[in-house]
């Protein structure tokens, strides 16, 4: 349980940010200079805040009017830095011991050799920080901060440098983390994708106050239509239940009241429930169930609400049962078809646009 | 490795103890080879620390452990007389010096030092190094030459004051000042300096180096280094530098 | 060099064995004050920043007569310290107190630069993986210290070899006790025909100053080929 | 006009690299570790290669046989380091000055006014790089090296700290310097989709050595079956000529021999050639012409090859009159369809999964 | 304090006028060589780097006869500085030689430590944005090195006013041209019952070195802010 309400000046820059979080992953989303590290700083006890105050599990880290003021050796929190801050004069492999030194060795709950492997960096163990790349010190940074095994993991744009292959490897890492251990995340992050797989609650800061905060579905859907957002950063959150398989083809077959959504490879088993992210802009709608394509999901709805934006329009799509999309067509496109708020719709999903890596199996509060 | 760590304060009982002497620098090349003589003589050791007359009363005062103490002048051992430092029994002039004054080796000036004589005028605009007028014992009896000779006025602008005599008898052996005033005993020594005349001895105080025993000395060979000094072997050193031995 | 006398061999000797003795025993105390002065604000650090200069700026004469009569046998401290055993005057360790006295301020800005260069970000960043503050100084700071302690410990060193007028004040010139190459120089320049002599003990002392000093450029090259990410 | 034929071994790892590009925007794309950031310093002449030659514009800069090495500041290189490296002495405003004040005034083409506003860092011209935040830092980092106005831009990441949104304003300009100074690039990157867009050779390095190179379109398609790539990673490039408008629903139509996809919004005049970046798990395919669909563009082709990949296949789809797609699907929806080698299929293009602002104007030679 | 004679005064003023050109003068050769040995690789860097120690190893007094042997008026360069006007000797120029000499250890030092604190990276980014060797010098790698000049000539200026024992062997000790208030202190502790003139003048030269430090930390805590992040 994360909980802070703080204020700080630094500069002309006003920073106040309340959130809570009772368990799980907290996404911090904003634009550049919002607000994001300067706030990680904060629940890390670099700064102190103006006022306010940030309780950890039921421990009170900071309480201006009390004054009470954790150091941060005492809170246990491990940070991965914008910029790695490796230590410059011990090698990777005693970067990576360096907070495992101090951790309680009952807590020493993370296995080092898995970390390094994951993260691509057992061959770097006897170099100097100096000599990696960019890439590769960030890696290191962020397993420094894994094996520290700390009470709450702070996470400020860990994945940036690195490609998406490697990015969608250490994901699953960070979440392990979480639903292993139970280790509370914070997570600043500029890609509404990675947010969106991992988080539990999603805050958005902008210019130094929360502009939006909820579950990943309720915020980050209806992003799109403020200013500075970029329609591909419009996400839907899915919650499905895998029903099925088909062996032959190794697909996963998911259902949801509205339809059936197949999955690239085997998730889970039977019955467990999978979290599903879909971008805006890659569902299809069509008017009548599909035929001749190669979309093998459709999810049935009705339309909720149109928002009109220049050529496109962002659709909501209220499926049956439970559970929205948000879709995004031309305008072009819905009066051809003839679609209007309340008519009948399919949402199109295509398989291959579904990263299976990023469904979450998810035990969260969802 | 172990002889840095002779405990040289302690109680001097031992008879390998060596007798703590300490010395003028201005002293340092006669009383080295005196020590030296004492040594093949009787086995014993004198060790002698130089530093200046001011530095080494005031370190007896502070309880050094000195056995004997030479100084370049009466000041300092009035001074330590008077807080009963030495044993005033055992003090008496060691050796006389005389003031002289000298010129670069490959200077030709002829200057006789009679009252009144042109000192300033054969200097021109060079300088005459002597030793700091009023702390450095060399200083003190030239200020008082030149004064009794009536023409400090005229040369006090030219003085390069050094902060001993040996720098004051280099910086004439360097060429770099006209004259200077300094012991004969340094004349002697620094072959590239040229004598040009001895002051009159009724023209500054007797320049004396007074010697005693440091009242907290407790060396049963000190007292026999003290009689040493005025031993045949010691007194043809002294007077091959050029000091005067001085009656009593 | 072989027409070095004993006495001499001996000076060289206690010359080596107070530079060293000094530089190792202010190492800790200049550590201490160069970070404290680096890193910390406290009431007074003007004025403990002004007290380690001082060396500096007086003249060893009077530093040295300052240690005389604070520690020496009859000095304020000098007393209570022959009390419980120490007794620093006139002998080499007092020998070393001055020479460490008279590096000291050397030693500290030369270290509390290299402290002020760390990035105290990197010093944040071992809190947050649970170092407190004296892991964090010993793993951290004091290893990415290391050019300016280096750096200061040979300005001691070199210092103490040099170093006379403190010292001869302080413990006088004792042969075989106090007596250090640079005291032995100086008795040498105070009489005529002394210079082969002085000159002798000066290349002896230039030649293990060097010695150190090469000795340190090592070290510290090997430490910073780490840290480079290319040469 | 920039070549080289380079190699370098630092530690124990061999970089051998060899391009050539006559004119445009090199992108050097590889994973973590592969050797980008080298190859740049290379360039930069901040390292100097164990053998080889580098050429820029005819001007030989590095040729170790014939002992030659041009230094750094007489090369004009600018260079957008992956940690910004500004000067922490000075202000943001006099680092932007830095460089212009080394370059010749009538080579002083690029203004001072438009970059700033365009990286939105007008507000922190007297502020010192130490108190700004990871993307406000890089933003000024691009300025800097965008204002020396240099003969060559090295790029490396310079967006990864930067929101898609950010990104999509500082792209155009990038290319800007291209079009309107014919300011040579080379441009390391991790995301396809930045690298399609903007470059005409990319250089797939892998390893330290060369491992794909040639145009977007034949490089970046082809790339998903290698391990250590996602399918997410392909693109395709369609060369295409506007020729309409719908101004009624704001879209612009854009000709290609196999059909016609419809753009959001008003792309360039008629007759001008757009350069279109398809992700192959963007395309539906349809066995016949869709309709009831949302989807506006479709274009006509033959199967080319298919490639089996777990559940999915990679579907090269050649267009009639000339081009060819990717499309990712599910090998289920092939069998279903009745899809194979040769088959005749519809590609359909969702207009809102093009963005319509990395689609590029281009003069250039494709 | 009012009871300083007008010779103390004079040479509080001299001192004060020795040891800023003294400081002055040498901050150019400083900076080069520290520069010089912090950044590049040349035959003889060893030497250079002994050479600088040296007025740190030998006795004031050695260093002093040297500079005489060198400088004086028939000494090897001296002779020709006097051809062609410039007289060192016996001269307050001479006496801010020779503190330049004694300070340029300290001085060298702390500049070098600052220059190699540098992130090399920067200089290479000013490189890369079209500055040639010496711009990048004097407008990143000087400025950042600011901290470590600014130490070395504190540490140059207050090693100027406590210097005497090289002053006093090259160009004596005249009053109102050479006598700095080092060497009236030392002269000072010669005579019975100099004591108090000693101090008087000890604390004249202690507080004019702590203006000196308090006005070099005002300066580096306003360029430190800047370079902070967070305070
Ligand atoms: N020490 C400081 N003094 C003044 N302003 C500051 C300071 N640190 C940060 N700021 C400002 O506060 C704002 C928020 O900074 P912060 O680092 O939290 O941004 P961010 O959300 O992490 O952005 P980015 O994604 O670019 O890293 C920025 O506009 C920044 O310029
Ligand atoms: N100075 C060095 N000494 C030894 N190895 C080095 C040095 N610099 C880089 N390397 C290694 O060379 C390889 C390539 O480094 P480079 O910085 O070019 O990677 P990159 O492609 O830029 O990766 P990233 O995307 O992570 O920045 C890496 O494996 C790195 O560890
Ligand atoms: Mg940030
Ligand atoms: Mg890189």
């Amino acid at each position: 349980m994360i909980e802070l309400d703080v204020a700080l000046k630094v500069g002309t820059f006003n920073l106040e940010m309340a959130f809570r979080n009772d368990d799980g992953i907290t996404a911090l989303f904003g634009h550049s200079g919002s607000g994001k590290s300067l706030t990680l700083n904060l629940i890390a006890g670099l700064m102190r805040p103006d006022r306010g105050t940030i309780t950890l599990d039921g421990r009170v880290l900071v309480d201006r009017a009390r004054g009470i003021f954790v150091s941060p050796p005492r809170r246990r929190i491990g940070v991965v830095f914008q910029d790695s801050h490796l230590f410059p004069h011990l090698t990777v492999r005693q970067n990576l011991w360096f907070g495992r030194w101090f951790a309680p060795s009952r807590e020493r709950a993370i296995n080092f050799d898995a970390v390094a492997e994951t993260l691509g960096i057992g061959k770097l163990l006897p170099r100097y920080p100096a000599k990696l790349s960019g890439g590769e010190r960030q890696r290191v940074a962020i397993g420094r901060a894994l094996l520290c095994c700390p009470r709450l993991l702070l996470f400020d744009e860990p994945l940036a440098a690195l490609d998406m292959e490697r990015k969608l490897e250490i994901l699953p890492l960070i979440e392990r983390l979480h639903t292993e251990f139970a280790v509370p995340i914070v997570y600043v992050s500029h890609a509404t994708e990675e947010v969106a797989r991992i988080a539990n609650l999603v805050v958005v800061l902008n210019a130094g106050r929360v502009k939006a905060i909820g579950r990943p579905g309720e915020v980050l859907g209806p992003l799109g239509g403020e200013s500075g957002w970029s329609r591909f950063d419009r996400v839907s959150v899915l919650t499905t239940k895998v029903c099925g398989a088909n062996t032959a083809y190794d697909l996963t077959e998911l259902k949801h009241p509205s339809g059936t959504i197949w999955l690239a490879g085997r998730a889970g088993p039977p019955g467990g429930q999978i979290r599903i992210i879909v971008r805006a802009t890659d569902i299809v709608l069509s008017a009548g169930p599909p035929h001749d394509l190669s979309v093998r999901s459709s999810l049935s709805g009705q339309i909720g609400s149109i928002e009109k934006d220049g050529p496109l329009a962002v659709v909501e799509v209220i499926l049956e049962g439970e559970g929205r999309l948000y879709a995004i067509t031309t305008r072009h496109a819905l009066d051809e078809l003839g679609l209007d708020r309340g008519s009948r719709v399919f949402a199109l999903i295509k398989t291959s646009a579904l990263d299976e890596r990023q469904a979450a199996v998810t035990p969260l509060s969802f | 490795a172990g002889k840095a760590e002779t405990p040289a304060a302690s109680p001097g009982t031992e008879k390998d103890t060596p007798v703590i002497v300490f010395a003028a620098a201005s002293t340092k090349t006669a009383l080295d080879a005196v020590a030296a003589a004492w040594k093949t003589n009787t086995g014993k050791t004198a060790s002698i620390a130089y530093a200046s007359s001011g530095i080494l009363a005031k370190q007896i005062e502070q309880g050094a452990p000195a056995d004997i103490f030479i100084s370049a002048d009466l000041k300092w051992m009035d001074y330590l007389q008077k807080a009963k430092l030495i044993r005033a029994g055992t003090r008496r002039k060691l050796l006389g010096n005389k003031l002289v004054l000298i010129e670069p080796g490959d200077a030709d000036v002829k200057l006789e030092i009679t009252k009144g004589f042109d000192l300033a005028g054969a200097a021109g605009d060079g300088k005459i190094a002597v030793c700091t007028l009023d702390s450095c014992p060399g200083g003190i009896y030239a200020k008082e030459a030149l004064e009794s000779l009536g023409v400090f006025a005229s040369v006090e602008a030219k003085l390069a004051l050094a902060d001993n005599i040996r720098n004051a008898l280099n910086l004439v052996a360097r060429g770099e000042a006209k004259f200077g005033i300094v012991y004969a005993t340094d004349a002697k020594a620094e072959p590239k300096v040229k004598l040009v005349g001895t002051f009159p001895e009724a023209s500054h105080s007797p320049i004396i180096y007074p010697v005693a025993l440091v009242e907290a000395s407790n060396n049963p060979d000190a007292p026999f280094f003290l009689s040493y000094l005025k031993s045949q072997a010691a007194t043809k050193i002294f007077t091959g530098q050029g000091f005067d031995i001085l009656p009593k | 060099m072989t027409d070095l006398s004993p006495a001499e061999w001996t000076a060289i000797w206690l010359s080596l064995k107070i530079a060293t003795a000094a530089t190792i025993a202010s190492l800790p105390f200049g550590i201490l004050v160069a970070y404290a002065l680096a890193r910390w604000h406290f009431p007074g650090k003007m004025l403990l920043n002004g007290a380690v200069h001082l060396p500096l700026v007086m003249p060893p004469v009077v530093t040295g007569f300052i240690l005389l009569i604070l520690l020496g046998r009859k000095g304020v401290f000098g007393a209570f310290l022959a009390s419980i055993g120490i007794v620093l005057s006139f002998r080499w360790t007092g020998a070393a107190v001055a020479c460490a006295v008279m590096g000291f301020p050397l030693m500290v800005r030369a270290m509390r630069l290299s402290f002020e260069s760390i990035d105290r970000r990197l010093e944040q960043a071992a809190g947050t993986l649970g170092a407190n503050r004296a892991s964090t100084f010993f793993l951290i700071s004091l290893p990415l210290a290391a050019p300016g302690i280096l750096a200061g410990a040979i300005l001691s060193f070199a210092k103490a070899l040099g170093e006379f007028g403190a010292t001869i004040t302080f413990v006088s010139n004792i042969p075989g006790e106090t007596q250090t190459i640079a005291s032995a120089i100086y008795s040498y320049t105070q009489v005529p025909g002394g210079d082969a002599s002085a000159l002798r003990l000066t290349v002896v002392s230039i030649a293990i100053s060097l010695v150190a000093l090469l000795a340190s450029e090592i070290v510290q090259q090997r430490a910073e080929k780490r840290l480079a990410s290319f040469e």
